[in-house]
Formats: C-alpha cells, sequence, structure tokens
C-alpha cells in the first residue's frame, strides 16, 4: 500500500503548551514530620491526602540517537482512577531570572490498557518505581512529597525496596507557557520550607 | 529588689566621714580603724584594753588612731543603742563581712610576721593523719544543716516571687497586651509583616475564592493615661479593619407581592435588636467577627449578582445597586439585598425602615450563608485531588471523563453545577408554593363548616419539598367517613396530589387550581358519605356515580350523585350534590303512599302498588340537624318502617 | 632535703599570703560599696561581690588542698621574742595593724580557740553528731549523695538537651541531604539505581540479530535512559523537533562519558 | 457508478453491508430518503453528530525497514463522547483517552507521521426514537462523500445478545431489506458487554472499507 503523504495537522483538541515549572529537593526520614507538619500550615487547608502510585517510564527507539521518552502512571491505593500518561520536554534550568525548573509537558488521562497499546506501538519499558507519599496543594501549587521504591521483580508492585532514607519533595505548577511569573511564587513558597528543605532547580543532565 | 526601704541617716556613715578627715591617708584609715574596732571591741570582753599602757609609745597617728578606736567604740555602742540594726538593711551583712574582715587580717598578720622568723616561726610537728579527717558525720550534720538553710532561704525567695507574680498576673490578666496577642493568636490566623503584625478575616482558608484580601492589622491601644483609672472595657489591643468592612451588614431576602390577594408571607422578627454582644468576650473579637460577616456578605452579594447576569431566564433577574431583583413567579417578586451600614447612618437610616412592616425571609437568608459555605467546602474537596499524583489538578470524575468514554449527558451531570442563585430562587417559590397552600387550606377550612377539612403538616421538610396530609371529614361521622384522604407534595413549581387509592394529579402553581380541586373533593365526599352511612343504615346502594353527566354543567369539576333505597325497597333517597349547585336531595316514595297520583286505568293490579312512585325534592335546608351527614341520618331513619 | 622543704614552704606561704591580701581587699571594697553606696546598690552587683568572695575563698582551699603545698597542719607557730618596742618593719608588715609585738597582742593573735558563737555551733554539731549511729550516718550520707548526683544530673542534662535542640535547629544537625535529593531526583529521571537486573555493559553489548519488538516491554538491552543522553544535546536535536529549545553553550558543558555513551548508543543496531 | 454503503452499528455494535442505491440517485439524495423515512416514523431529530478517523503511520525508516508489516495508528474522535480520543490499531487494543492525546501525537511526530489525506469522517444527524438512538451520516475522505453510516442504538440495554433481535426489527422497520448480520465485532467479545471502543472498532472497520473501496480505483486510474 502506497503510504499517505505526511502533513503537519493542527491539534484537534487538548490543550497546547503546557509547561510545567519544578523546583525539587529532598527531606530526610526523620524530619519528614516536621516538613508534612509545615505544610499543612501553608497549604489548603484540605483533607491531608496520600497516594500510592506506581511508575513506568516507557522508550520508544527512532533511527536517531535519543529514544522517545513517555511515563505511565496510575494510582495503587484507587485503581479505579484512569492512568496517567504523561510526556515531559526537555528540561530548561538556564535562565538564571526564572526560578523554577521548566519543561514541557503533556498530560493525558487515558484507560487501564495503556501497557499493552504503549507496546504496541512499539515502545519498551526501562524503568519502573512506586511512590508512596503526600499530597498538597495551595492553589495552583503541587506539593508532592513521597518516599521512592524499587521494584524486586519487575511488574510486582507488592515486593518493593526502600530506594533511600529521604523523601522526594517536588514543587510544581502547571502554566500556558511563557508565564514566568509563576516560578516567582514558587519560589516565595520554597523559601517558607527553609532551612527544612532546600528546593532548587536541579538539572537532570548534571546527575546523568 | 535592690529597692528597700531608703535609709535617711546613718551614724556609721558620719562617723566615717570623720574618719576620713582625720586621716590624712584616705583609705588606708578608713579601711583599718573599722577592722580594728571590730577587732577590739571582740578583745574588750577579756583585756582591758582602754588603759593602752603602750600608747605613749606610739607616734601620734597611732594616738589619733587610739583615740578614734575608742571613739568609734562609743560611736558604735550608740549606734546599736540608739537605731535597730534592721533600719539599715545591710547592717547584718556589713557585720558580718567586718568579723569576716577581721579574721583575714589576722591571718595576714600572723602569715606575714611568720614567715619573717623574727618574732614568730612555724616550726614543723608531726601529727597523726587520724585527726586530718574531720569525721564524716560531723561534715554530713553541717552539710546538711547548710543546706537546709540554703533551702530555706531559697524557698522562701520563690515563694515571694511566686506570690509577686500571681499578684501582677491578676492585676495586669486583663490588660497585658501580650496576653490578648496570644488569645487573638489562637482565634485568628496572624502573621508579621515587617514591624507590623497583620491578620487573616477572609475565608480563603475555608476555601473562598472571593478577591477580597481580608486583612486586619494589630495594634498596640497606647493612647491611654496609664496615671489615670483605667476604664472598665480598655484593653491594649485593638484591630484595624479594612475601611469597607466596617459596620454591620446582613443579606436581606424579602418576597414582595404586587398583588395583593396573595397571603402575607412576612415572618415575625425575632431578631429585632442586635444579637447582644457576649458578656466577656474581647471588643476585637466582636470586631472582627462582625467584619468577617460584612466580608461573608459581601462574597454572597457578588456571587449572587454574578450569577443574576450570567443566567439567562425568561424574565431576566435584575441587579440594581445593592439589590438583585427576581420574578420567580408572576406577580411576585424576589429581593436580595446587601445591607451594609456604617456606624453613623444607621440611626438616620433606622426611623423609616420601623414603619415598614419587617419582610425578612430569615430562613432563605439562612440558607444563603450555608449555601455560601458548601461552596467554599467544594473548593477543597479531596476530589480534586489527582491520582496518580503527577496528574494535573481537577476534578476526579471529570479526569474519568476522557478514559471512559463518557457522554454528554454524563459529562453534563458533572458540570451540571447550580448556582447559589437558582438554588435560592428554587428555595423562594417553594415557601411561597408552601406557604400559599397552607394559606388556601385554611381560608377553605374557615369558609367551609360542612364538611370539615383538616390539614396536617410534616415538620421536617427538604428545602425543596415538603408534604402536607388533607382530610375531609363529616363532624360526628370521623369514623364512617373516611373516604378523602388527600397526600399534597408541594415542590417548587407544582403541588403533586396522591389520593388514597394512588391517584396522582399535579397541580401547577395557581392557588385557584388547588382550590377548585380541593372544593370538588368535599363535593365528592359528601356522597361517599352517604353511600357509607347507607352502608350502616342497612340501605342499598342503587347507583352511584362520581361524575355525573346529566344536569347542569358545573364551573367546577363534576357533580357526584348517588342513590339508596331502604332496606324493604319501599323508598329511595336520590343524592346529587355539585361543587357549585350545591346539594339535591330526592325522596321517592311507594307508589301506593301517592294520594294524589292520578289512579291509572291500565295499573289496576294491586301488585303494581308497589312500583315506585315519583320524586319528590326534600327541602335540605329546612331539615333538621347540624350538618350534611346528620340530615341524611334523619332522613333515612325516617323513611324505615318500624319493626 | 630540708632545705627544699623549707622553700616549698616558703612559696606556699607566700602564695597563700597573696590570696590571703585579694580575699581581704575584695572584703574591703564589699564593705566600702556596702556603706557607701547601700542607696544605688543593686542585688546582682551585691551578688557579684559574694560570688567574688566564694571564689577567692575557693581559690584558698585549693591551694590548700594542692599537692605541692606541705600541709599547714603539721606546722607550729612559735613565738620567737615578744618586745615593747615599737618596729616600723612590723608595721609596715602588718600594714599599720600591729606596730609592736607585745604581750598584749600575742596570745589575742595565736589564739586557737573559734568564736564562741562558732564554737558553740561546732559544739552543737558535734553533739548531734555523736547523737547520730555510724550506720544511720552512713546511710544518710549516700542518700545525700545520690541525691546531690541526681540533682546535678538534671540540672546538667537539660541545659544539655536544649542546646543540642537548639543545635539542631541552627541546621547542626541536617534535615535534608544533598546527596540523597541528586539520587532521587536521578531515579525519578533517568531510573538510576531503581533496577538490579539491568546489564552492566552498554547497548553496544546486545547482538545485533536480536529482536526486541516481539519480546515485549520487559526485554532489557539496548540503550537505557541512563545511558542515553537527554534529547536536546546539539547532534540529536533532530529527533525532538522545534520544541525543544537549542541550549547555547551546551557542547563545551558536555562531559565526555557522555559523549561516548551517545556514540554507543547511537551506533547501536536497532532491532528495527 | 456509485456505490453506497450503508452501516448499521447496532446497539452500538457496527455492521457494515453495501448495498446499490437505486439508479440515479446520490449519496445525498440517499440520506435525505432515510431522514424522511425515520422521521415519518416518528423519531426526533437530535441535533448533529460526527465521528472522525486520522491516519498514522510509524515514520522511522529504522521501523519501516525492518520488514514487517506496516502499522496503522488510527486516532478517532466521537461526538458522542465530546471529550474522549479514542486509539487504536487494527485487530488491537483499543485505548481511550482526553483529549490531550492529540498533543501527545503532535509530540510524536517524528515516530508516527499522519497521513492527512486518509482522514475519513461521518457528519450527519441523530435522531431519538423512544429508546432507540439512530445516526444517520454521509461518510467523506478528502472532500468527496463516499457512503452512509447508520448507527443505531438501543439506550436501555448494554447486552448485545439481549437486545439483537428488538434491534433487527427496528432496523427493518426503515431500512428494509438491507438490515445486516450481527457485527464482527459482537463475537469477539465474551462478556458481550458493551464498551464506547466497540463503536469505534466499528467505525474504524467501516472506515477502512471505505478508504479500500476508493484505493482501488485510484491506483486503476493511473
Amino acid at each position: 500500500m502506497e503510504a499517505p503523504p505526511v502533513t503537519v495537522l493542527p491539534v484537534s483538541g487538548g490543550t497546547i503548551n503546557m509547561m510545567e515549572y519544578l523546583l525539587q529537593g529532598s527531606v530526610l526520614d526523620q524530619s519528614l514530620e516536621s516538613l508534612l507538619h509545615r505544610l499543612r500550615g501553608l497549604c489548603d487547608n484540605m483533607e491531608p491526602d496520600t497516594f500510592v502510585d506506581h511508575e513506568m517510564v516507557f522508550l520508544l527507539k527512532g533511527q536517531q540517537g535519543s529514544p522517545f521518552i513517555l511515563r505511565a502512571r496510575h494510582s495503587l491505593d484507587r485503581p479505579n482512577a484512569p492512568w496517567h500518561l504523561r510526556y515531559l520536554g526537555q528540561p530548561e534550568v538556564g535562565d538564571k531570572s526564572r526560578h523554577a525548573l521548566v519543561r514541557n509537558c503533556v498530560d493525558v488521562a487515558v484507560s487501564h490498557n495503556l501497557t499493552e497499546f504503549l507496546s504496541e506501538m512499539g515502545f519498551r519499558m526501562d524503568h519502573e518505581f512506586v511512590a508512596k507519599g503526600h499530597i498538597f496543594r495551595k492553589g495552583a501549587l503541587k506539593v508532592v512529597v513521597c518516599k521512592l521504591y524499587r521494584l524486586l521483580l519487575p511488574g510486582n508492585t507488592e515486593s518493593t525496596e526502600n530506594l533511600s532514607l529521604s523523601n522526594l519533595v517536588e514543587l510544581s505548577m502547571l502554566a500556558p507557557a511563557g508565564q514566568d511569573t509563576v516560578s516567582d511564587d514558587m519560589r516565595n513558597f520554597a523559601e517558607q520550607l527553609k532551612p527544612l528543605v532546600h528546593l532548587e532547580k536541579i538539572d537532570p543532565k548534571r546527575l546523568m | 529588689m535592690s529597692g528597700g526601704p531608703a535609709v535617711r541617716i546613718s551614724i556609721e556613715s558620719a562617723c566615717e566621714k570623720q574618719v576620713q578627715e582625720v586621716a590624712l591617708d584616705g583609705t588606708e584609715m578608713y579601711v583599718q580603724p573599722l577592722s580594728m574596732s571590730q577587732n577590739l571591741a571582740k578583745l574588750a570582753q577579756r583585756i582591758d584594753f582602754g588603759q593602752g599602757s603602750g600608747s605613749e609609745e606610739e607616734e601620734e597617728e597611732g594616738e589619733v588612731r587610739e583615740k578614734e578606736w575608742g571613739k568609734r567604740d562609743q560611736d558604735e555602742d550608740e549606734t546599736t543603742v540608739k537605731f535597730q540594726p534592721s533600719l539599715w538593711p545591710w547592717d547584718s551583712v556589713r557585720n558580718n563581712l567586718r568579723s569576716a574582715l577581721t579574721e583575714m587580717c589576722v591571718l595576714y598578720d600572723v602569715l606575714s610576721v611568720a614567715k619573717e622568723k623574727k618574732y614568730m616561726t612555724l616550726d614543723p610537728v608531726s601529727q597523726e593523719n587520724i585527726a586530718v579527717k574531720t569525721p564524716q558525720v560531723l561534715q554530713l550534720i553541717s552539710k546538711k544543716k547548710s543546706l537546709a538553710t540554703a533551702a530555706q532561704i531559697l524557698l522562701k525567695g520563690a515563694e515571694k516571687l511566686t506570690k509577686f507574680v500571681a499578684e501582677n498576673q491578676e492585676n495586669r490578666r486583663q490588660r497585658d497586651f501580650n496576653s490578648e496577642l496570644l488569645r487573638l493568636r489562637s482565634q485568628w490566623k496572624l502573621r508579621k509583616l515587617g514591624d507590623k503584625i497583620l491578620g487573616d478575616l477572609s475565608y480563603r482558608s475555608a476555601g473562598s475564592l472571593f478577591p477580597h484580601h481580608g486583612t486586619f492589622e494589630v495594634i498596640k491601644n497606647t493612647d491611654i493615661d496609664l496615671d489615670k483609672k483605667i476604664p472598665e472595657d480598655y484593653c491594649p489591643l485593638d484591630v484595624q479593619i479594612p475601611s469597607d468592612l466596617e459596620g454591620s451588614a446582613y443579606i436581606k431576602v424579602s418576597i414582595q407581592k404586587q398583588a395583593p390577594d396573595i397571603g402575607d408571607l412576612g415572618t415575625v422578627n425575632l431578631f429585632k435588636k442586635q444579637a447582644k454582644i457576649k458578656i466577656g468576650a474581647q471588643p476585637w473579637h466582636v470586631k472582627l467577627e462582625t467584619a468577617q460577616n460584612v466580608l461573608l456578605c459581601k462574597e454572597i452579594f457578588a456571587q449572587l449578582s454574578r450569577e443574576a447576569v450570567q443566567i439567562k431566564s425568561q424574565i431576566p433577574h435584575i441587579v440594581v445597586k445593592n439589590q438583585i431583583i427576581s420574578q420567580p413567579f408572576p406577580g411576585l417578586q424576589l429581593s436580595i439585598s446587601l445591607c451594609h451600614s456604617t456606624g453613623d447612618k444607621k440611626n438616620s437610616k433606622s426611623s423609616p425602615e420601623k414603619t415598614r412592616p419587617d419582610d425578612h425571609l430569615y430562613v432563605l437568608e439562612h440558607n444563603l450563608h450555608q449555601l455560601i459555605r458548601g461552596f467554599h467546602k467544594q473548593t477543597l474537596s479531596p476530589a480534586l485531588m489527582p491520582h496518580p499524583a503527577s496528574a494535573p489538578f481537577g476534578h476526579k470524575r471529570m479526569r474519568l471523563a476522557g478514559p471512559l468514554a463518557y457522554d454528554k449527558a454524563e459529562i453534563a451531570s458533572l458540570q451540571q453545577n447550580e448556582g447559589l442563585l437558582e438554588k435560592i430562587i428554587k428555595q423562594a417559590k417553594h415557601i411561597f408554593l408552601r406557604n400559599r397552600t397552607a394559606r388556601t387550606i385554611d381560608s377553605l377550612a374557615s369558609r367551609i363548616d360542612d364538611p370539615q377539612i383538616q390539614a396536617h403538616w410534616s415538620n421536617i421538610n427538604d428545602v425543596y419539598e415538603s408534604s402536607v396530609k388533607v382530610l375531609i371529614t363529616s363532624q360526628g361521622y370521623e369514623q364512617i367517613c373516611k373516604s378523602i384522604q388527600l397526600q399534597l407534595n408541594i415542590g417548587v413549581e407544582q403541588i403533586r396530589v396522591v389520593h388514597r387509592d394512588g391517584r396522582v394529579i399535579t397541580l401547577s402553581h395557581q392557588e385557584q387550581e388547588l382550590q377548585d380541586f380541593l372544593l370538588s373533593q368535599m363535593s365528592q365526599h359528601q356522597i361517599h358519605a352517604v353511600q357509607q352511612l347507607a352502608k350502616v343504615m342497612g340501605w342499598h346502594v342503587l347507583s352511584f356515580s362520581n361524575h355525573v353527566g346529566l344536569g347542569l354543567v358545573e364551573s367546577i369539576g363534576n357533580a357526584s350523585a348517588i342513590t339508596v333505597a331502604s332496606a324493604n325497597g319501599e323508598y329511595a333517597i336520590s343524592v346529587r350534590n355539585g361543587p357549585e349547585s350545591g346539594c339535591k336531595v330526592m325522596v321517592q316514595f311507594p307508589r301506593n303512599q301517592c294520594k294524589d297520583l292520578p289512579k291509572s286505568d291500565v295499573i289496576q293490579d294491586n301488585k303494581w302498588n308497589h312500583l315506585r312512585g315519583p320524586y319528590k325534592e326534600v327541602h335540605w335546608s329546612k331539615m333538621e340537624g347540624r350538618n350534611f351527614v346528620y340530615k341524611m341520618e334523619l332522613l333515612m331513619a325516617a323513611l324505615t318502617p318500624c319493626p | 632535703m630540708q632545705q627544699r622543704e623549707e622553700k616549698q614552704l616558703e612559696t606556699s606561704i607566700d602564695a597563700l599570703i597573696t590570696r590571703v591580701a585579694h580575699l581581704k581587699a575584695s572584703l574591703q571594697s564589699f564593705i566600702i560599696k556596702l556603706e557607701t553606696e547601700y542607696d544605688r546598690l543593686t542585688w546582682p552587683s551585691v551578688l557579684d561581690n559574694f560570688a567574688l568572695l566564694s571564689g577567692q575563698l575557693n581559690t584558698i582551699n585549693k591551694l590548700l588542698r594542692n599537692e605541692k603545698t606541705p600541709a599547714f597542719r603539721n606546722q607550729v607557730i612559735i613565738p620567737l621574742l615578744l618586745s615593747q618596742d615599737r618596729d616600723e618593719e612590723l608595721a609596715k608588715l602588718t600594714e599599720q595593724r600591729v606596730p609592736v609585738f607585745s604581750h598584749e597582742i600575742v596570745p589575742d593573735y595565736l589564739r586557737t580557740k573559734p568564736d564562741p558563737e562558732v564554737e558553740e555551733q561546732e559544739k552543737q554539731l558535734n553533739t548531734e553528731a555523736a547523737r547520730m549511729g555510724t550506720d544511720v550516718a552512713q546511710k544518710q550520707i549516700q542518700a545525700l549523695n545520690k541525691l546531690c548526683t541526681n540533682l546535678l544530673e538534671k540540672l546538667n542534662n537539660p541545659r544539655e538537651d536544649r542546646e543540642s535542640e537548639n543545635a539542631a535547629i541552627r541546621q547542626n544537625k541536617p534535615t535534608f541531604n544533598p546527596a540523597d535529593t541528586n539520587a532521587l531526583v536521578a531515579a525519578v529521571v533517568f531510573g538510576k539505581g531503581l533496577s538490579n537486573r539491568r546489564p552492566q555493559g552498554s547497548g553496544g553489548s546486545v547482538p545485533p540479530g536480536q529482536t526486541v519488538g516481539g519480546a515485549g516491554p520487559m526485554l532489557s538491552g539496548g540503550p537505557t535512559l541512563q545511558q542515553v543522553t537527554m534529547p536536546g544535546a546539539p547532534n540529536q536535536q533532530v529527533a525532538m523537533g522545534p520544541q525543544v529549545p537549542n541550549q547555547p553553550g551546551q557542547p563545551g558543558k558536555m562531559p565526555s562519558s557522555i559523549k561516548t555513551n551517545i556514540k554507543s548508543a547511537s551506533m547501536h543496531p536497532y532491532p528495527r | 457508478m456509485l456505490l453506497t454503503f450503508l452501516f448499521f452499528p447496532i446497539f452500538k455494535w457496527l455492521q457494515c453491508v453495501t448495498v446499490p442505491v437505486a439508479e440515479g440517485k446520490s449519496v445525498q439524495q440517499t440520506v435525505e430518503m432515510l431522514n424522511k423515512k425515520l422521521e415519518q416514523l416518528g423519531a426526533v431529530k437530535q441535533g448533529n453528530f460526527y465521528v472522525d478517523c486520522e491516519t498514522y503511520h510509524a515514520g522511522a525508516p529504522a521501523i519501516a525497514n525492518s520488514g514487517q508489516s506496516q502499522k496503522f495508528l488510527y486516532v478517532m474522535h466521537n461526538s458522542e463522547a465530546p471529550l474522549s480520543c479514542f486509539a487504536l490499531f487494527e485487530n488491537g487494543p483499543c485505548l481511550v483517552a482526553d483529549p490531550n492525546f492529540d498533543v501527545l501525537m503532535v509530540k510524536l511526530k517524528s515516530y508516527f507521521q499522519n497521513a492527512k489525506g486518509n482522514k475519513v469522517e461521518s457528519r450527519g444527524a441523530r435522531y431519538q426514537y423512544c429508546d432507540f438512538l439512530v445516526k444517520l451520516g454521509t461518510i467523506t475522505m478528502g472532500s468527496s462523500a463516499r457512503g452512509i453510516s447508520v448507527e443505531v442504538e438501543y439506550c436501555p440495554c448494554i447486552v448485545a445478545n439481549d437486545s439483537w433481535n428488538l434491534m433487527m426489527e427496528f432496523m427493518q422497520s426503515f431500512l428494509s431489506s438491507h438490515v445486516p448480520g450481527a457485527p464482527a465485532v459482537f463475537g469477539v467479545k465474551p462478556d458481550g458487554i458493551y464498551s464506547p471502543s466497540d463503536t469505534m472498532v466499528q467505525y474504524l472497520e467501516l472506515f477502512n472499507k471505505v478508504r479500500k473501496q476508493q484505493a482501488t480505483p485510484s491506483t486503476g486510474m493511473r
């Protein structure tokens, strides 16, 4: 069959060009309680919410060297919730005037047969982990404090192993591209968590 | 602690000056005589020092000193005699210090002299080691004693301190800024900004999205003269609230009738006077609560106004200044207004208001407050938290819409979010409908006494629905005439009537419909009653119809009719009752009793006498009996032959 | 030998004299203060003075207890000479208090009996001590010692606790570990340290003929996230299209190890 | 000669049958005729509907050259589920996602190229007749009308077997002889319980038939 001509198509639905602003840090287990306490005071006055998620990272290899990465995540404690498929673009950390790491991001809520579908598309799982922790919200700001676990058996989320004695702390916010002012809010919020946690923009390239 | 009572005169000090004057070498002279005099005072007990045999050999200086000593002695004696040592607070301290100094001087001198080895010398002797150690028991006892003394002193001091602190606190409890601040902190959100203390009285932490900042400032109340008597209501802490939140405010909901026929809807004013300020509450607390209430009222009104403009309705809602006007039913006007009075204007305003009847709908006002709180709660709903945690914020069910391929109806049901205004209008409609139904039933009951109408209202209602049970009975015959029992479910737009037999009739909000319906039911009731009565009296029902197709056409409903025959079949009673035309009762006589009936040539035989004769109308109004059923019973009894 | 002891005695006496002189001086100044400044004397300064005195007494005690100090207890003072003549030397030595070393003064100076009150007190103590049995006394001593140690501990510990707490607040006790932060971020981004089944070698070791597609997503081999670079490195921009910003200065900063990894990854014969 | 396709998504289970339309009638006219028939039955028109389908093919030569038969990825939308986006492989899994999936496809464009010329869609009217929902659509590819789709849904029931006969009967009332047999998807599902992706699978089959129909003459013309 003749291959149909390739054209660039305008996006028919969805939110275009959303950016995720991100600050990261960690807190030791013994100081976790004080951090949670502080977050409860700083964030919106909601019932504290906990989560247990399983994230799988998938790669698609093209003929060019770098693979395409997609992250599939689903909630283990709320099995009825939709799966979350996520594309994250190249992080930008260079701009000094911006106080947070910025990356392009596409969030898709999908049905539960995602893994099957991704493998049909040619994706291959690279790694997976379980994240357990707390989630807070202050307006559009999201604060996630979680502990990471590695899976002892691939795909088996029952048997896991602690990854470190620290909890990952992520402060993130979604905004349309160009709204860099939100990073100021994030910095202000991060300041309030000092000296308990230092949230900073961490260039992942540095950690390779 | 250092501020003991001031001592005005001290002999010692006078004496001291004297010494300084005499002695050229200030320090030395000054100290020496003191120590020596003390020493001498002690020596004097054993040795006759006063003779001073060697004094002539001493130099002038020494003589002077000698004399001084004597003088000092006298002085000292005088001191002890004339002045109580307690007059000078340091007396005992100084005396003890002095004796210590004496001992030290002696030690110093002995050591110095012995070192010179001219007059004295040190000579080593061997001593047994046992003597070196003081017995432990002695040490124990002495230590215990010293500790006890020290403890006593400390305890005494502590006691004094606690007493002092307690007294102080008692005095200052009401007036202390810091303790007030502490109390404020326990009830309100505070934060420090520079040198200011700012508080938050907005409902943001409860989920409000109202953009007002709602910040107040805490100030220390310093403009009070501390020397004067402090007024009772003085508080060292004051709060500064934003000027637009000053005064008091409330939301007023009322229904005005454009036509006078609509029943009075006003409720009794239960809260004519402003709620009394709680005794013991801090003035700042009252102030903040009022300001917070103003803020909430503003938020409610802002929300309502926004909705009033956005929502499309057949008769558009009108927003004028501080009033929102809507027409729930034709001829009816619901007005919601924000009444915000700031202090001084109150007096001028209140006078014209008093003359007007109070038409607050307190239930709705209360419900508005509840609804806005519900709104607040929604924004903090845990359903907004994403799961898995990486997902963006959004309502849980909305996130499911995509993956579960919700159709339009399902999505609409998710998004369906009735606004405050719609809800309150619905509630107002219901309240209005309920009140008018009650009034309709009441007026019927008072106007018509036969049959009787009773309404049993349920005490517990939904905001959009309430129900009433309507019974139509005849007095004295409640047990046999239970035919009509109606359940009226009053909703927002209409009234659903449920018959005892399960039939459902839906009435609109028009008052006339309900009235006509009840009238027709009452008319039917009479016929039903005759039927029941016939059973009791042993009569036979020959025919029965709820809706008679013959006769005059009634303007409301249909006439109903019944024909009953006496037990032996001689007489028959026929009743027709219409809601409008009233009742008509006919009695049919046996043929043989009709005297005036022309003897027919055809019906000659005796057996034809048993044929029914003609009907005669009963002059019902002239019948005896207090109500229709009673009259009917009498009639039946009259027509029943005596056995 | 004798000489040395003598010398030692002398020095210790000298030392003692200076200490006593200090004590004397502070006593004097304290008395002066009391008498002249009593109207503006503050309680803390009085306490300070007392503290000074007790400190000086303590040093004297220490001096006496010092090993190098010979036992004064074993020394007896013997008067050698009594004289009615005034001795300037003596007067100077005693700061004019004793101009004449005569029979009048000496008995007083050499008295060994304590003051009557002191004597009285001592007597009282002695009688009390005598009344108490040794056993009882021992027990009480032990109890007292225990009490004292406990009390001392209690007094000392909270201070330590408070200090350590303060120290924690002052960041002496860390609440986070930057190394952990990096490890966690690397785990989330690249899966670093998440897998123990990952082959150690680079993707190039996989035989070229192997097919991956049919084996499902769990199959390992080929380049992993840890080995490949982030997209957006200069030689790979094509892959990501325009939404990937071109980061200036990137090529120079690229660590060499990553570069080689890129090579091995891009040269790897993909099965499809 | 113009061929008209009649599609019978039955109880959302689709089936397609080719029926020659009466001489001289265009697709448009046939649709109008059917519309009229439905209205005569008493069905009420309730707005419009559309179903569209984009085709993507793996563009990376590494994949293309591997010798495997080229796979197509179809991304479809249905106005009935406006907040959803369906991604399917032929005879493969169907992923149901939210509209952001379209954005993701843009990000993936160096791996999956959109074949715009292959976009197929069906647009038409939506009728409600008691418990039945009927959607009559004109299938277009590019700019030309290629056929007619008919989707029938019996709303109160989600198990196909239970409603099949009822639907047959209903369809006969306006399609007379063109009523198809049970759809293929029908047999695949063991439980026979309907899910929204079943509709899309049926539409995809339908569209693919239209596409092949079109492909043959076009190659023949060259």
